[in-house]
């Protein structure tokens, strides 16, 4: 690789998409590690598309570049990515979504935690403030999409241990606010009595809250993100997002660049598993996220 | 059962949805003739002819060859030994003119569906041979002009060997010269036994090929006679129910001052140094053989492809047309020759087509003023005499003539000061053709210029004050309206 | 393909009108406010199949959902009766969408700078859609699918992928407000229709705008500038996606890269169902806006029926499948 | 919109070949072979750019990348020759995905299953789109719009939403194996290719498109049945779908209902930029393929070029709109 020429080592980054605020914030941790070590970072965006993920795996591995971060679209198809990689002999480094145990075992290291975690930790405060009891809607993302279908599976995972909870709708409103404050509108129409709206990610608990505070249903029910968004935080603050999961984009990002780096360096690691565990945010502790933030803001300027 | 009839067709019945095209109609053709359809725009021939070729359903029977005709569509009848020229011309525009005569039985190798290219390209120059037809096979045919496309046509309908080919109207857009090579094909076809039905608007035509006559009226049967039984005037009877001339004699209207004059106009390639002018209360025919260049030069008057040199003069003062626009804006309107392609809008309603070239005259604080739309096109309807239900009715539903008049109207509708007409009655019947006759006289007395391209001698010489005589882009000459002949005209195209 | 034949079925039925009896009249009715009469049966369908749908609340509601989608096809349905299409509009609410929203907090610029922004950088992406289809002789499939993509590509990159929130109470307002008790994007909807419905029935603009998607050719003889009709079409299409993009940026009080994903196909797909004719020359603003209403409708109703979400596209697909057959059928048979 | 006109341009043109010179033959070959140029022209540009660019690998792997989309391209290609379209190929992949993938798993099944499930499914899919179309009388905008919905519903009905994992080795061998160190893809590609070409421009079938979409009322003069045809030509635009989607699904080891979204639109674009004219009647499969490999060549090159993705997405648009411009204008002048 033309990395090698001046001594830079060159980090190829696959990920999945970079419409998305919470991963830019990633993307930004990464930019920013690669940096500080000294190592040249090509980021590709995959556009959600697993097969164009492979591709542009295969590309970096065509590249040469010293090490690979994924973050894989879907941890299903996340295989062929490796073993491209491994053909070449080219270190792996998963970062944020966790793929399958024989995935894993191929995989030079793993930086995140574990995908369906947020779900069932979400999920597990929802319960703790409705004392295990209650109507609960739950409102998806991308139908099909690894976060949609692990964070769901977490909720209900949860909510079978409660026998006094139900999932009385569920829908999708593929992550965005605009058809979360739409879907919320049509729910409340129903009429149906619901305890909890939990949505997949942030954006949608938002637009949930907007539809909910327009009709002044907002005092009665409660609602559950994931993300922790900055946006997010402002809605804890009020008061309007009880709940929300956070889950350290900068903390992940740098640790996938150092791992990496170490691995292209032939450095060997302390643990395959770099674990940067999900952490819940509620009004009790949501300023300090917001510090977090501006942080992480500060940093990017 | 035996019969002398190769086709009969009985209480044929159709319906548009209420509206019946065809009531009780009956046809029966005799084996080895040529048999004449007959009727105004809308009389419903083309419909019948729709029925007997399997396009349309409708009730009544048909026998062919003694057998009772399913009609389960074109193929069917196709199979049974009927073939058709339809009366708008099908190409498929970016296929070879090989591969369009042979479209749905290609030769191919066996039953695997591979096409014999070469085979093909032989089978289409031998039928060319044959019909003595001079056109390049391997062709794409929107490269050919109108008048070869119809050819094509002829010669795909002949090489089905059917036992009755169908022509409706197929001289509608060849020349004379291509009208004698058709009727030598016709007269051909019937020694070997042939039966043709010939639809035709144009009585001279018919008379010098056909055996027999049947006439249709307003979707009703008149009657079925021998040709020489029948002459121009009692034909046209029969046909209109009343009667009229066939030909409209143009009356004298007063030739004032120049309108437009044409110094050394040409364009690269399509004409070259023409240079005429037409007056006030003038009809200047232009004749031509079909792809002499006339539609290109009034194309170019009317700004629609602009000239390459030459000068133009309105009124005498000099101008120069870049768009339509500038055209209409000067007074002058233009009545194309394809209805289809560029005329009509076909998914609008009458009206709408009526006053789509000047709408301004019936805005009212930037909006369409309906009541003025409704009365001004009213008055057109009744003027021009067009059969029409209704305003609001799609242009696409009204018969070949009455499309005409209403596109003429379109352009009356601008009180223009030159009118150019091309082919101003392709396609229109007797009783239409002796209307739009008519008027274009009355525009003249009007004091309107006219400026027509008609590749029907009769129309030229008739309703023509002078003639310019143009061939292959040039111009040869010009006639005055007492001089000229046919004879005269092609010496001058000729020399 | 279709059309010719579609057009000779319709044809025959609006004809004589004077002469009809009642008898002829039904279908003819029938025919001509066929979509409506399938948008009535499906309300009632809904009002059948859950008690929540038929209320007034309901159905401000459904209205209101309806109104951004509604704006946007009402600009498509001039481009489509052209004979174009337009695939951009959903990317472009989103690069209408940050870009108002970067100029619209609190107490930067007063509001009408967002406003005319969002509104002319919709025009402008319009406009080169348009020149693009138009002087280039490219189809406008690919032109705006170029701009599809590349206006969200702008969006991402303006934006840097992230939402742009804070925005002003005033601007807050064209998405959440009301008057009267009607949401603000009703009021926008009707009459912005009112006004795309005059401007396409009753003035050379609209008339021209038919003849142009009836016959080109010949629209070009009638002395309509074409070209620089159809760019002021795609202009329109462009604007009206702006005032759209504006109240959806403002209902959910934020400029958003990733908005208007597929809002495109939805836009044509109601312009389509109200009976827009993709082969040109066709098509209604009311019957656009039923058709809108129609997809409104089935979103709402599905929703409340509480049906799974993969049965809800499931159903929606079929459902705009049978509309569409149903209303060329009875043509068929009228 | 533009194609009469081209027409009566072209015509006056083309006209007298027979005496052309030459020098009249050099703008005409460029005509003929104009997208081929303008694909040299860019595989010139992006060995200029990026140093990565022009390595057998690397061209290897584009056309491997092309391969998927471009098997589906060539479906839709049959399909826009006769003036239809097909949105539900993306869906389509993903139905099919997850079909086929819940029948690969090791031991399970023979291979021939999941294959034979796969292509059927697809077909099975573009035969509905077809009869809905065809015998329906509906727009195949709609009808296609209306699988893309449905299909995509059905795959996560289908899937419960989830990917589909634990393929067999020889399901695998589709996605990723090679012979002779050409990968199987590229292999079915340039197969499925030759044939389809073949097919299109050497049989009675391939006539039958053109003659359909160039006007469908003389091919029904000419007792070819329309119906039918269209019918096939949409059964046959599925079954290759189909195939792209079991070789996308073994490459990535999953079947995924998520899979394949927006492919329709790289799938139209491909065969467009091809030369296939949207107005019908017009296109040829080695165009479509070339059409598909500048798409490809265009992705590769800009992520070897480490272009940011926001950019990407821009330049991707003008890019595609410039060559079709080129194109067209070279058409023009020809
Ligand atoms: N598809 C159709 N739908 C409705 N009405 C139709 C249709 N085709 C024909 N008609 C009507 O049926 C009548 C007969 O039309 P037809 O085309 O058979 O006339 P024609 O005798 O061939 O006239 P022309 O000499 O102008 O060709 C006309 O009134 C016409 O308007
Ligand atoms: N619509 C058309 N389709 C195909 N060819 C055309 C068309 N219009 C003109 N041409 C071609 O252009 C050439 C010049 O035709 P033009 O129409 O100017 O001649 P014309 O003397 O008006 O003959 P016509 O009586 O056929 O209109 C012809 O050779 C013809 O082949
Ligand atoms: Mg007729
Ligand atoms: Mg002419």
């Amino acid at each position: 690789a033309d990395g090698k020429d001046d001594g830079k080592m060159v980090i190829g980054a696959a990920m999945p998409v970079f419409d998305d605020k919470w991963l830019s914030y990633m993307y930004d941790a990464m930019k920013k590690g690669a940096k500080g070590q000294k190592a040249e970072l090509k980021m590709v965006d995959a556009k959600n598309d697993s097969s164009k993920q492979l591709e542009q795996v295969e590309k970096l591995v065509i590249q040469g570049v010293d090490a690979i971060v994924i973050c894989p679209v879907d941890t299903s198809a996340v295989k062929p990515m490796v073993d491209a990689a491994k053909q070449a002999d080219i270190p792996v480094v998963v970062v944020n979504r966790q793929p399958s145990a024989d995935v894993l075992e191929k995989v030079d290291a793993y930086v995140g935690s574990e995908s369906i975690k947020s779900g069932t930790m979400q999920m597990e405060k929802v319960a703790e403030l409705l004392d295990g009891k209650g109507h609960v809607a739950i409102m998806t993302g991308e139908l099909g999409h690894e976060a949609q279908v692990k964070r769901t599976k977490g909720n209900k995972d949860v909510i079978k241990k409660h026998p006094d909870m139900k999932v009385v709708r569920q829908g999708t409103a593929e992550y965005q606010r605009a058809e979360g404050i739409q879907l919320m509108e049509n729910w409340i129409q129903s009429g149906d009595n619901m305890d909890a709206i939990v949505a997949n990610n942030d954006e949608m608990a938002i637009g949930a809250i907007k539809a909910l505070k327009s009709a002044g249903k907002l005092d009665d029910i409660l609602v559950a993100g994931i993300d922790g968004t900055p946006d997010a935080l402002e809605y804890v603050q009020s008061g309007a997002l009880d709940v929300t999961v956070f889950q350290d984009p900068v903390g992940q990002g740098e640790k996938a660049i150092v791992t990496a780096v170490k691995l292209a360096k032939g450095e060997k690691l302390e643990d395959k598993m770099v674990w940067i565990p999900y952490e819940l945010i509620t009004k009790e502790n949501v300023e300090k996220y917001v510090e977090r933030w501006k942080g992480y803001d500060e940093n990017k300027g | 059962m035996k019969t002398e009839y190769l086709l009969e067709m009985e209480n044929i019945t159709k319906e548009f949805s209420g509206v019946k095209a065809l009531n009780n109609v009956q046809l029966k053709v005799k084996k080895g003739t040529v048999h004449a359809l007959m009727g105004e725009n809308g009389a419903g021939k083309s419909t019948l002819m729709k029925i007997l070729f399997g396009m349309y359903r409708g009730g009544g029977t048909i026998r062919f060859n003694g057998e009772e005709l399913k009609r389960t569509g074109p193929k069917d009848a196709l199979k049974k030994g009927i073939s058709m020229i339809h009366q708008e011309l099908n190409p498929v525009p970016f296929m070879t003119v090989a591969e369009n005569i042979f479209l749905g039985r290609e030769p191919s190798y066996g039953k695997t569906g591979w096409v014999n290219k070469k085979k093909l390209i032989e089978d289409t120059q031998r039928l060319f041979e044959i019909l003595n037809i001079r056109i390049d096979p391997t062709k794409k045919m929107k490269d050919l002009s109108i008048a070869n496309m119809q050819l094509v046509e002829i010669a795909t309908a002949v090489s089905h060997h059917a036992d009755l080919i169908i022509m409706d109207e197929p001289t509608s857009a060849i020349t004379e010269k291509e009208v004698d090579h058709l009727f030598e094909i016709i007269r051909s076809l019937k020694k070997k036994g042939v039966a043709i039905i010939y639809i035709s608007h144009k009585m001279d035509e018919v008379f010098e090929i056909c055996d027999e006559i049947t006439v249709l009226r307003d979707g009703q049967y008149i009657g079925t006679k021998p040709a020489r039984e029948l002459n121009q005037d009692s034909l046209i009877q029969m046909m209109v129910g009343r009667e009229i001339k066939q030909v409209f004699h143009k009356e004298k209207a007063e030739i004032k001052e120049v309108v437009l004059s044409v110094k050394n106009l040409s364009r690269e390639g399509k004409f070259n140094n023409v240079s005429f002018e037409v007056r006030k209360g003038e009809i200047l025919g232009i004749a031509g053989l079909m792809g002499s260049g006339r539609t290109e030069l009034i194309e170019s008057i009317f700004g629609i492809d602009p000239p390459t040199s030459g000068e133009m003069y309105l009124h005498g003062e000099k101008i120069r047309m870049k768009s339509p626009s500038d055209a209409i804006r000067n007074k002058i309107g233009l009545v194309t020759e394809d209805r289809k392609l560029t005329g009509a809008f076909l998914p609008l309603s009458v009206k709408e087509n009526m006053i789509m070239s000047g709408l301004d005259q019936f805005l009212n604080f930037g909006y369409v003023n309906g009541k003025t739309v409704k009365r001004k096109c009213k008055e057109q309807v009744k003027k021009l005499n067009i059969k029409t239900p209704n305003l609001n009715q799609l242009i696409m539903n009204l018969s070949g003539g009455n499309q005409q008049k209403v596109l003429l109207a379109r352009w009356l509708l601008n009180d223009p000061d030159l009118l150019i007409l091309d082919e101003p009655t392709r396609g229109v019947d007797v009783g239409a053709k002796a209307e739009i006759h008519k008027l274009m006289s009355e525009l003249a007395q009007d004091g309107k210029a006219i400026l027509m391209v008609s590749s029907e001698m009769p129309e030229i010489l008739g309703m023509s004050d002078r003639i310019l005589v143009i061939h292959e882009g040039s111009q040869k000459g010009e006639l005055r309206r007492e001089e000229a002949d046919q004879k005269k005209i092609l010496e001058v195209a000729y020399q | 393909m279709k059309t010719e034949e579609t057009i000779a079925k319709k044809q025959t039925i609006s004809h004589d009108r004077d002469r009809t009896g009642w008898k002829e009249k039904i279908p003819e009715l029938f025919s001509r406010y066929g979509i409506f009469l399938i948008f009535l049966a499906l309300v009632a369908l809904m009002s059948v199949l859950t008690p929540h749908f038929f209320n007034v609340y309901n159905l401000i509601n459904v209205v209101k959902q309806v109104s951004f989608i509604g704006i946007v096809a009402m600009g498509v349905t001039f481009v489509i009766i052209t004979k174009g299409i337009d695939l951009s509009s959903g990317s472009l609410i989103a690069l209408v969408s940050v870009i108002a929203a970067s100029f619209a907090h609190p107490g930067d610029y007063p509001l009408f700078v967002p406003l005319l922004l969002g509104v002319g950088v919709g025009a402008f992406a319009g406009l080169i859609n348009g020149t693009v289809s138009a002087k280039g002789m490219i189809p406008p499939f690919i032109a705006t699918l170029g701009m599809m993509t590349a206006a969200r590509g702008l969006a991402l990159l303006y934006s840097d992928g992230r939402p742009i929130g804070n925005l002003s109470d005033s601007f807050l307002f064209l998405g959440s407000g009301d008057l009267f008790g009607i949401p603000f994007p009703i009021i926008v909807f009707l009459f912005v229709g009112l006004l795309m419905h005059l401007l396409l029935s009753n003035t050379k603009f609209g008339k021209h705008t038919y003849a142009i998607g009836g016959n080109e050719q010949a629209a070009r003889i009638c002395g309509i500038n074409v070209d620089r009709h159809l760019i002021l079409v795609y202009t329109l299409a462009g604007f009206l996606t702006g005032i759209s993009a504006l109240m959806l940026t403002a209902r959910i009080s934020a400029g958003q890269p990733s908005m208007g994903v597929m809002y495109e196909l939805d836009a044509i797909a109601a312009a389509v169902i109200g009976g827009t004719s993709l082969t040109g020359g066709i098509g209604t603003i009311p019957g656009t806006m039923i058709g809108a209403l129609i997809i409104g409708v089935l979103n709402n109703g599905l929703d409340l029926m509480n049906v799974s979400s993969y049965w809800q596209q499931i159903l929606k697909g079929a459902i705009i499948v049978t509309a569409v057959l149903i209303d060329s059928r009875k043509n068929k048979k009228a």
